[in-house]
């Protein structure tokens, strides 16, 4: 983890609610894993006052740049897309967090991703594709054009489902076509990101299949680096859920193992 | 070379910069930014006596120029503080003052022998923002005669220089802080958070977890400095001065003020490296003002003719 | 149509927002940037009953999300404002609810006495923030007993609704209100804005020309709300809820927290249209979300269970 | 006074530390007059909070657009100069204060500024050039890229005197010159800015003649419209200095006769 000024390469609409914010962070870069994170400083100001939180959603084959892919939200995003601009820096701070674990003999794993939650998949997705993992993407959103990167999922060759809320098709969830898939291929892993409904789903066909499934999770932060304990949730501690607990998702996460967070 | 160094409760500190506690690291554990060494004391977060998971969540918000907050001050078991906090902490090239808390006068006591028997620390902080439920729930820190009792109490446990920790509060400010000088402690720390509420106009309830919670940040640095400047004129104790800090301009405001050590807070969560590059132009600046003992500053803004009451206990 | 109206203490307002004493206008002049009849009522600057120049310069001076100012109150000969500010204030077509001060039990008495005899206003404000110098320079408004008498001997010169204003305090917030109830009065007002000061790190001396000022806007929201939650549960008084407002939403969140009507400060300086803005705003979120009574939402932020003391001289 | 969008029509750099803003602004530029202020919210954010005050530099001949000169001091005007861009719009209030007093009858009058205190005047020569008034300035600054729109009194045709601490020349204060130019000549009025050693000067000068004579006074602003008694100054309520009260520069200022100030 380190704190850098790293230059803006760009700062671009991506698609329908989403930017793509790109900047050279070598040192950064090349020790990310997927799932970890970055904190962003938008402004050397008061307002906004704290860092910004983010996925990585891809580094570039060289390691030398990261991107971020972001929802504009609030006060922070909006200035995030104003005045990141090429010509100007942006602190961070990074990697963060514990990232998603790809057991060494796995062979197929799911991509299971929502809204935002998508951007924190890609960078697992490229992995998987340099370890000749065959990565499927199960992705939904509200409307069609907030389906993030579904292009990033393709390129690796895995099969990629897609339902957007406001396109009527045949399924309820996106995990329908999971379950179907399921039935006839045997997943190794699945990582979920960006929605309870999802990650109870995904838990539910890990547990069945005992396999291991992780989750992405966010929660407001302070520091981001596991000085502020301020960005708990509650989780079970053990699989049954008899025990609970706080973990911090800076520091015990981002990602979680679905079987802690399910009834989160 | 200007001289930094300042003697504070008897602790000599090589510089007067230090953290507020709570905000850099857990008890043993710190984020690696700059060397821990580079500040002149550091000040841990508070243990209690008892394992305590802390408040749920949502524990942290921004709000104007600062954090609202409830973390609940979480502590890890008893056992595991002894054994791998405490030597990590007595292990550091610098003055460590562990800060400490209770739910009752009888927990303040032993959690103050315990931290005391482990023979790690240079000094013990007395938290003292804690609800006094026997007392409707009114602060320890807020009524003179619980201060009193608790620090008197203290007092009896440890031989280490003593500090109490108050919120801010205008009209207990001052009498507390007096009742605390005479039950024998050897400095103040102020300001603790004050307690802060946000509420979600779309839900119409508190937006922590907590419900009620504290406020930190460049938001209260005009209130801090009017406290620290208040209690140089009221008592003989030396000050360590917080709330708000986040620059080198930041720290010269509290010495001026009357605090004799600085610490920085909330800031630390956004700007990592705050500590290390005020220290750096503190020193620039005294160079640049010819300035050659920090010391000098502490209660510059006070009136030529003023003088401050007699220090009783301190060098 | 969602209803706005809301009745406090006996004074009838069309909407609950109005503006904060001093932050609005001299006495009987307003700046015009939209109709004074917009608001609910109109809180004028504090009058003394004697001619005051107020502080030295410099007055003002920007703090982070927020003012620190020490203005002190200047205050016109009592014939001028008899003959010149009050006439104008009657002929407007809403409550004017006028601030007091006096520097003694007696001022405050005599201030009192001459305004209601102006026969021109709808309630008075009694604002508490002066130092009591008989009581070692403690606010009248943060000791209970002073404030007890204060407001009682107010509630024998005067029949028109009294409300008392005070500054933020911790320790005495519960206590004082209580008293001021006990005494009589009709609502409270809070916050006052907390003392303050800035040092400059050039000269290392106060920046304010009194050397101690007070804190203002949106940096001292979060204690605000927190203490009018306090209050709401502490006493049956109505509450006039302020602290750093400035949009439609601040205003939910104090009317959650427990206020009756909300008013308008610090934020006029730098967005004279906020208020009228905010009028707008909150009636567009009431119809939305289907509230037709605005008073619905007074002290909705307390738990389902909670039961508020009942009032007892308010309607 | 009125508060209003103002488009950004420019913002360059203009001499030394300044800068020049430009907007659109028909109603106040039209209502404007010399000495009076504008003051500026540089951001819809809580940084800055308060708005900046500033002199009106110029108006264009239309009477349709506003200058503003400033120099970067603070965060205010270094985010003024960062994102005032053309395509921005700048939220404005004026015109605010009282302005300078040109007496029907003058024909010859003196104008002195130092500094940025310049900027107040280069629309009371405009004017004076628009009544048939000769206008004479009398300029100082610090280093002579810092004087201000020297080539606007020249426009005029009066004369220009200047004086730049860092450049040797045969005066000691820039007054020196108006002192000896005074010897031949009748002002009728005189204007000064930008520090009270001028003032002093100016108020004596005034005094020995029995001509007017007045200053563009500058104090901390929280509202800049009259409301929060903030912006006091010290000023002498009568000629001879022995009653002393407190004005507000933006109400009963930003302009004063050069009695009230000489010894503020
Ligand atoms: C580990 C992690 C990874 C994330 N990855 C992404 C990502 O890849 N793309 C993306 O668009 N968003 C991501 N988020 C959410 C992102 O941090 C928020 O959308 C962003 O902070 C909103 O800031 P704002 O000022 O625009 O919104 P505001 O609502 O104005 O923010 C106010 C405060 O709430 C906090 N906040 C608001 N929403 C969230 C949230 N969902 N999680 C945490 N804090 C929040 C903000 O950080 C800020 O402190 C992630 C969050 C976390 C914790
Ligand atoms: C009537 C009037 C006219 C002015 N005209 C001009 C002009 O034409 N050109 C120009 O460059 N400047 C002018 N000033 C000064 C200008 O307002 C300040 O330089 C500016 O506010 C500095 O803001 P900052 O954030 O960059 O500086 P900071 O020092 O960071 O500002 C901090 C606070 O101090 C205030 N402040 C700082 N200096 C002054 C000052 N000299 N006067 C009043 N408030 C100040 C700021 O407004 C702000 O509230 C004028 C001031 C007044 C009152
Ligand atoms: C998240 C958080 C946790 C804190 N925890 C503690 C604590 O455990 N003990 C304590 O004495 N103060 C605690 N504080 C208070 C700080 O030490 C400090 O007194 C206060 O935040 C004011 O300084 P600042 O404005 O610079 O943050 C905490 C503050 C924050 C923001
Ligand atoms: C410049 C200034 C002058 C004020 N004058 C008065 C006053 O005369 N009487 C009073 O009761 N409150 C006065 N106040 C306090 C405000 O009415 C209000 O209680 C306080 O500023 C908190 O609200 P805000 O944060 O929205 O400004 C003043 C505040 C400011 C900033
Ligand atoms: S955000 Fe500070 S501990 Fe996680
Ligand atoms: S700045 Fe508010 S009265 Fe002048």
């Amino acid at each position: 983890m380190e704190q850098i000024d790293a230059p803006v390469v760009s700062n671009v609409h991506l698609t329908g609610e989403y930017w793509l914010l790109e900047v050279e962070a070598p040192s950064v870069a090349a020790a990310l894993e997927p799932g970890q994170f970055v904190n962003i400083r938008i402004r050397d100001s008061l307002a906004p006052f704290l860092r910004r939180p983010f996925s990585v959603y891809r580094v570039n084959p060289e390691k030398t740049r990261l991107q971020v892919a972001y929802k504009i939200l609030g006060n922070g995003t909006r200035l995030m897309k104003e005045t990141l601009q090429p010509g100007t820096a942006c602190d961070l701070i990074g990697p963060l967090g514990k990232g998603f674990e790809l057991p060494e003999d796995a062979k197929t794993i799911a991509l299971v991703g929502r809204g935002i939650g998508i951007a924190a998949l890609p960078m697992l997705a490229d992995l998987a594709a340099a370890r000749g993992v065959t990565s499927h993407a199960f992705l939904s959103a509200r409307s069609r054009d907030n389906l993030v990167g579904a292009e990033i999922f393709a390129s690796h060759g895995g099969q990629v489902f897609t339902h957007a809320d406001d396109t009527p098709d045949d399924v309820a969830l996106v995990t329908d076509h999971l379950l179907r898939m399921a039935e006839s291929t045997a997943f190794d892993a699945l990582y979920v990101c960006g929605s309870n409904r999802l990650i109870r789903q995904v838990d539910q066909l890990a547990r069945a299949r005992g396999i291991p499934a992780q989750s992405a999770m966010e929660q407001h932060m302070a520091c981001g680096f596991g000085d502020c304990h301020g960005c708990i949730i509650e989780v079970n501690l053990d699989r049954d859920g008899d025990t609970r607990g706080y973990r911090e998702v800076c520091h015990h996460g981002p990602v979680f193992d679905t079987w802690e967070v399910a009834n989160a | 070379m200007p001289d930094l160094s300042i003697t504070i409760a008897g602790i000599e500190m090589k510089n007067p910069l230090t953290v507020g506690s709570g905000t850099y690291g857990h008890h043993g554990r710190f984020s690696q930014f700059f060397p821990v060494e580079t500040m002149g004391a550091l000040v841990p977060k508070t243990i209690r006596p008892h394992q305590w998971p802390g408040n749920p969540p949502q524990r942290v918000l921004e709000v104007p120029a600062g954090l609202h907050s409830s973390v609940g001050i979480p502590s890890i078991p008893w056992e595991q503080f002894e054994t791998e906090d405490a030597p990590r902490l007595k292990a550091l090239n610098l003055p460590v003052i562990q800060s400490v808390i209770g739910r009752t006068e009888d927990e303040y006591a032993e959690v103050v022998r315990r931290c005391t028997e482990l023979d790690a620390f240079a000094g013990l902080e007395l938290n003292l923002s804690c609800p006094n439920l026997k007392q409707g729930g009114l602060d320890f820190g807020y009524d003179p005669e619980a201060a009193f009792r608790l620090v008197s109490r203290a007092r009896q446990q440890t031989d280490l220089p003593l500090i109490a920790k108050l919120a801010p509060d205008y009209s207990s400010l001052v009498p507390v802080a007096q009742a605390i000088e005479a039950a024998g402690a050897d400095a103040v720390a102020l300001v603790n958070a004050p307690r802060a509420m946000c509420i979600d106009a779309d839900t119409l309830k508190p937006m922590i977890g907590n419900g009620v919670g504290a406020l930190s940040g460049p938001a209260i640095k005009p209130m801090a400095v009017y406290m620290v400047w208040t209690l140089y004129r009221a008592i003989s104790l030396p000050i360590f001065g917080m709330g708000g800090v986040a620059t080198y301009r930041d720290v010269i405001e509290f010495m001026a003020a009357g605090a004799a050590a600085v610490a920085f807070g909330t800031v630390s969560y956004v700007d990592p490296m705050a500590l290390p590059r005020a220290l750096r132009e503190l020193e620039a600046w005294m160079v640049q003002n010819g300035i050659d003992d920090v010391t000098q500053l502490v209660g510059a803004a006070h009136d030529a003719d003023f003088e401050r009451p007699q220090s009783r206990r301190v060098a």
